[in-house]
């Protein structure tokens, strides 16, 4: 852990949605090129916390925070938010393709971002569907609606279009929530061949995937308030067998429902 | 409700009198009814629109006791339903009317005609200081427009791009309101927001009219089916009596 | 068990009773068409149909029933409410339910509901004392200000809650995931709106126009207020093609409206022809939006 | 970068303009009405009736009466029917095998959707030839709500229809699973579950009927008497308008009444959006 | 197994949507006075299942089915609806309460049925209340509604709801996984008492759970065709310890995600 260089951190991090505090004082480094797994019981502030490293959760009136998120020391909140989103891409749990063709899906952050010619956007098409692994399914039609691909392939597809923008760091809330155990497959190998390139952070509530994907695992739980604390974070493997929390076991181990 | 009074003399029998038809007549068989009903307080008139032809056409079909045109019945109407009987309750005067902002005072006939026919189209062709003149007119079919066209247009036609309203009420209003307007409508709408036109120097006046100089006369009629009976003929009587005259005459019509 | 089937026969009774309602829309449809096109089968058989739709002189007096210019007007003086009353329209619902904060919202859609309930009259009214005056102004022989620009202005007011309300839903219910996945790849929130949000809401948008294009259709009594009701088929008062809507006319509306008082005989079935042309111009509008509606869905 | 920020700026400049020029318009015509109209208004005002002839002189009594008994008299008729339909519609329709009644289902709905695009004064116009005439039930309340009641059964159909959706699945389904047969479960949870927005709905057409005029203008006659059964005729608000703008002068009179008219929309939109806030409370 | 009386049964049981074939020839036979558990993963057609011992599929126009159903040896198909769901209850995934009174939603089954007795109500419903363990928690105010009580104070008023026409069968989608680690535990617990008098029928994605709480367990998998089939069905001992096909011994170690 110390060996490695911190993409993204939080620092005494806490989020409000009105008066009602989400996430109370988190700090968290979160390591270039691993994955990062967050687990968690319901409620406990998973996606929020994540939407908080690419402010997604600007778009919530009610929300205020305090304490400062960083990407590559700098606070996001003090950056682009165009850029920002940009370098840091977001796969969402349930698969939001665009109701337009598979191509105009991918090709549409690229051409936002200022690519306009035709012959890079195709190549830059390809090398994203290639690298989420859906390119042999989809190859002889990229006209096709992206909205008619089945759940796993579209989930598949928001990944290719995260990474078409080339972004730094990718943010997945329950990827491989509503999806059968071979697209799950699919995404989990996926995963671990993107860490070479991109730094990753995952919400699940599967312990097995968490158990299989991840090389760090924070796990989150909510105090008598019901707000979301970080009890523990870690090496993956140190988390699942000598967890130092005993919440943290009890949970790993299935106690909590 | 009437009840039987208590000094015991027997309660008068409440009678409704339902008459329908042009909206031309309709407010001044409102006024008379107002009139009539302060002395014969079990006697209540309702009076709807409709139209000429919907008055004597429910006449003829006796949904209703009274049809009211603003026009000569026609013989078309007559042969339908013979049993018809006309009431002349009054005539009308179709006065020529300009905006009141214009300096022209009267015209001729032959005038009168070329400008609502769009033969004559600028204000400075007939004396008054140049200024397009915008002719404003009643639909087709209308009572008000059939008796202009029979006693000023002759043979032409009143020009397509006129202005168009459906009562005399909305043309007064368009010729009120509108610069270098001139239009036709009842004598009974005549007030002060538009200015009369004389025509071959007569100017529209029951005066003008009685002594046949000023010719644009109609008359306006009351349709029962049959000879009235009981309360609806003793309010046409009142009518055509001395008390109801009286108002067609304040009301600025003619009587008869 | 008697309980059990007196909850059976309620349950059959009540059945027949709302599949009966039910039919009850049909079957008043099916009335006023019948009884419209019965009124106006003497017109038809009289005059021909053909002639009357492409009839441009419309003299009763005369025996002449062309409606052609009536069409027309009808035509215009939706076209010129569209013109106008659309962008407005569409922007006000971008702007409610994309830019406006939350206060801002909650006065203005308020408002605009507002609009949606008032009377036509009162539209009528305020075109003849404002809008008329005003259209006056501009030079053109023959401009006395009554005429399509008027009765195209007050059009676009009366039928702008109805597309912004129906286009500002349309735009609100598309899955917030759109937006989000546009967002979170870098897009600001005008190529959100544009290239993801709009597109999204297409169908809901055109729908509302369509319904706008009817409501516009069917307008009387405010039409007949400030549009003059010259049967002539407009055209250009001046060299500038736009002066076209400068030209009073009379939509198919108006017609019915203002000589129903008057007339008789085959002057009046050839109101009730007017009515059945507006009715199934109307289910032609109506018919073609659910097509376009239909192909937008694949 | 720079140039994409300032196309969103350009582009949402024009739409705070849309916004507030659809504000202004508002402001303006309310406005207006109000200006003109409130001076004229006072007690009297509402308790004296119109007088005839062309003065246009007297209050809006009558009208008020009138206007009242047309919202009544036809939401008397469209409401049962139209709640009816929409409720066979959304609860019945789906789950019947029987074929005809399947393709007179498919009949209905393209009927509601072609009556709610009919202009009024087509419905005017048949009004009058079946009711008016046809049935002899002359210019009347009678004839004028049966004219009004097929304009507002579309709209009562479509809201109501829109309140049974939007009531969850989960009750019927809870019910049904009880033994409940449908129209148990329509009536005792569905139904009350969907209350406030059928109401809205009928509401809604209250405003319909009191803001309409092309059909009253030929069924209703425009007697300005107090109408003292349902086959007189009368005048309401909205046509009074109409007559005192246009056979009148009394412009003033018609900006007063008007002012009264859209204070009356005012008060039923306020009523409308507390009970739709209540419902998005719950 | 073969000393079991069995209570409900599917012969040969196909059902379609439209085209697709959900469920493919299942037969079980399921034993009265025991808790039968589904398990199987997400889409294998358990709801579907369940949802036709109460004929609830008769409310999707596109179904059709093949095979027969029966209740005590009698073909469901033939019975009168209305009574088989009386006999036959059903506890959803969603905790479903009316918006009424909590009173009123545990009455509203019995006064269909015929008690119209005011104080039979009352005992009923305390009865009723009492056996799902909410009694204690709502007596002092039975007139609040229903839908403002806790997700598994709704379930369990569910429960009561659905015991209160006194079924012979309780069906049961999920009925925890919506609920709290606490919430559970009361409903595991109650499911437990409840079998002395009914037979119960539960879905459940939670295999700690299903372990806990049933006698026997049957589990599904989809084919090749997406269609459900039913792979093994035994005392739920037996199918955790000693299971007779490889696939539900992948399922249940977690290999399937
Ligand atoms: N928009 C919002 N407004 C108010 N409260 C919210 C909002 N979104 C989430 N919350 C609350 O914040 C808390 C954390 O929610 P969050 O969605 O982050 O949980 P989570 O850990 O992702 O749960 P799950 O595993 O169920 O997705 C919860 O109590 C939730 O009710
Ligand atoms: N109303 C429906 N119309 C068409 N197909 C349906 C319908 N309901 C379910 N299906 C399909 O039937 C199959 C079985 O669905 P079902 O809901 O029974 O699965 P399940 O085992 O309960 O899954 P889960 O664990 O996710 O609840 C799925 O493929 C589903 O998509
Ligand atoms: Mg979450
Ligand atoms: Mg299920």
């Amino acid at each position: 852990m110390e060996t490695e260089v911190t993409r993204m951190q939080a620092e005494d991090y806490s989020l409000f949605y009105g008066q009602f505090k989400a996430l109370n004082k988190i700090n968290i480094k979160i390591p270039a090129n691993r994955v990062t797994a967050f687990i968690g019981p319901s409620g406990c502030g998973k996606s929020t916390f994540l939407r908080s490293f690419n402010r997604m959760n600007d778009l919530i009136p009610s929300v205020t925070t305090t304490g400062t998120v960083y990407l590559d020391g700098k606070d996001v909140g003090k950056q682009d938010v165009v850029e920002l989103r940009r370098k840091v891409g977001m796969v969402f749990q349930r698969p939001n393709p665009f109701p337009k063709s598979i191509f105009d899906n991918v090709a549409y952050g690229p051409r936002l971002h200022g690519t306009k010619n035709k012959s890079d956007l195709a190549v830059l098409v390809e090398k994203s569907l290639r690298r989420s692994a859906l390119w042999d399914e989809v190859k002889d039609d990229l006209q096709k609606s992206g909205m008619s691909l089945s759940g796993g392939q579209q989930q598949r597809l928001c990944i290719a279009r995260a990474i078409a923008v080339n972004p730094e760091v990718i943010l997945m809330d329950e990827p491989a929530s509503a999806l059968d155990p071979v697209a799950t497959l699919k995404i989990e190998e996926l995963m671990n061949e993107l860490k070479n390139k991109y730094t990753i952070a995952i919400v699940t509530h599967n312990m097995q995937q968490a158990g299989r994907v991840s090389d760090y695992t924070a796990f989150m739980l909510t105090d008598e308030n019901r707000s979301g604390n970080l009890i523990e974070f870690g090496a993956t493997k140190q988390i699942f067998t000598t967890p130092s929390d005993s919440r943290t076991e009890d949970y790993i181990s299935g106690r909590f429902g | 409700g009437e009840q039987a009074t208590a000094d015991g003399t027997e309660a008068v029998e409440e009678v409704e009198i339902s008459v329908v038809g042009s909206t031309t007549v309709q407010p001044l068989a409102e006024l008379l009814s107002e009139a009539y009903e302060a002395i014969h307080p079990n006697v209540l008139v309702t009076i709807s629109g409709g139209g000429s032809s919907v008055g004597v056409k429910s006449a003829a079909e006796q949904t209703a006791d009274i049809g009211m045109a603003s026009r000569e019945i026609k013989d078309s109407e007559i042969q339908d339903c013979p049993e018809i009987v006309i009431h002349t309750i009054a005539r009308d005067g179709i006065a020529i009317v300009a905006n009141p902002d214009l300096d022209i005072n009267g015209l001729t006939m032959e005038q009168a005609r070329d400008i609502f026919a769009g033969e004559i189209t600028d204000w400075s062709e007939v004396g008054g200081s140049a200024g397009m003149i915008i002719v404003a007119a009643r639909e087709e079919g209308s009572g008000t427009r059939s008796a202009f066209e029979d006693l000023v247009m002759d043979e032409s036609l009143i020009s397509e791009t006129a202005i168009l309203q459906p009562s005399n009420g909305a043309i007064r209003t368009t010729v009120a309101t509108t610069p270098g307007c001139i239009a036709f409508i009842s004598f009974g709408y005549l007030d002060d927001s538009t200015k009369p036109v004389a025509i071959d120097g007569a100017l529209p006046t029951p005066e003008n009219v009685n002594a046949g100089t000023y010719p644009v006369v109609r008359p306006l009629n009351m349709v029962t089916y049959g000879e009235p009976t009981g309360a609806v003929a003793q309010w046409l009587q009142f009518i055509v009596g001395e008390d109801g005259q009286a108002i067609v005459a304040a009301e600025g019509y003619l009587p008869i | 068990m008697t309980s059990g089937t007196r909850r059976t026969g309620l349950e059959k009774i009540m059945k027949t009773v709302l599949l009966i309602s039910a039919l009850a829309s049909v079957l008043i449809v099916l009335l006023i068409f019948v009884f419209t096109l019965k009124e106006a089968m003497p017109a038809f058989r009289e005059i021909g149909v053909w002639k009357m739709l492409s009839g441009t002189t419309w003299r009763p007096g005369n025996g002449e029933f062309g409606i052609l210019a009536m069409i027309a007007g009808s035509g215009l003086v939706t076209l010129g409410a569209i013109i106008i009353g659309v962008p407005l329209a569409l922007g006000t619902a971008v702007f409610l339910s994309e830019i406006a904060p939350e206060w801002i919202v909650r006065v203005v859609r308020p408002s605009i509901e507002l609009l949606a309930g008032i009377p036509s009259v009162v539209y009528g009214l305020f075109g003849m004392v404002i809008i008329v005056p005003l259209v006056r102004m501009i030079p053109a022989p023959g401009n006395a200000g009554f005429g399509l620009l008027s009765a195209s202005i007050v059009l676009a007011v009366m039928v702008l809650p109805t597309i912004a309300n129906i286009s500002e839903f349309a735009i609100r219910s598309v899955p917030r995931g759109y937006k989000e996945g546009s967002l979170a790849l870098g897009a600001t929130k005008w190529e959100t709106i544009s290239r993801v949000m709009i597109p999204a809401a297409r169908p809901g948008i055109i729908s509302a126009v369509v319904l706008g294009l009817g409501r516009a259709l069917g307008e009387t009594i405010a039409m007949i207020m400030v549009i003059g009701n010259s049967v002539i088929l407009p055209t250009a008062m001046t060299d500038n093609p736009l002066s076209i809507f400068l030209s009073r006319a009379r939509t198919l509306t108006g017609n019915i409206a203002v000589e129903i008082s008057y007339a008789t005989g085959v002057h009046e079935s050839a109101l009730f022809a007017t009515g059945v042309v507006l009715f199934i111009l109307i289910m032609l509008v109506n018919s073609s939006a659910r097509f376009l509606l239909k192909k937008g869905a694949q | 970068m720079n140039k994409r920020m300032l196309t969103q700026n350009a582009a949402f400049g024009m739409f705070w303009l849309a916004g507030i020029v659809a504000v202004l318009i508002m402001a303006f015509v309310v406005g207006y009405i109000f200006v003109k109209g409130f001076p004229g208004i006072s007690l009297d005002f509402f308790t004296t009736s119109p007088r005839g002839g062309l003065s246009g002189d007297g209050g809006i009594y009558s009208t008020v009466v009138t206007t009242f008994y047309m919202i009544v008299v036809t939401l008397t008729f469209a409401t049962p029917l139209g709640v009816g339909a929409a409720i066979y519609l959304t609860e019945y329709s789906a789950n019947t095998e029987n074929k005809v009644v399947r393709k007179l289902v498919t009949v209905a709905r393209f009927g509601v959707e072609t009556l709610a695009g009919v202009p009024s004064i087509v419905f005017g116009l048949f009004g009058y030839a079946l009711f008016v005439s046809a049935l002899n039930f002359g210019f009347s309340i009678l004839s004028a709500s049966l004219a009004g009641a097929c304009l507002i059964i579309p709209v009562i159909i479509r809201t109501t229809e829109e309140a049974l959706k939007s009531v969850p699945s989960g009750y019927r389904e809870g019910s049904l699973a009880l033994g409940a047969n449908r129209w148990e479960t329509t009536w005792k949870v569905v139904l009350p579950a969907a209350f406030r927005g059928i109401s809205t709905g009928i509401l809604l057409s209250a405003g319909r009927i009191v803001s309409e005029t092309a059909i009253f203008f030929v069924t209703l006659g425009g007697s300005y008497r107090v109408p003292h059964s349902l086959m007189s005729g009368g005048r309401t608000m909205a046509l009074h308008v109409y007559y005192l703008a246009m056979e009148t002068r009394a412009f003033d009179k018609a900006m007063s009444t008007a002012a009264v008219l859209v204070g009356l929309i005012i008060v039923m939109n306020l009523t409308i959006n507390m009970i739709t806030s209540k419902i998005a409370a719950k």
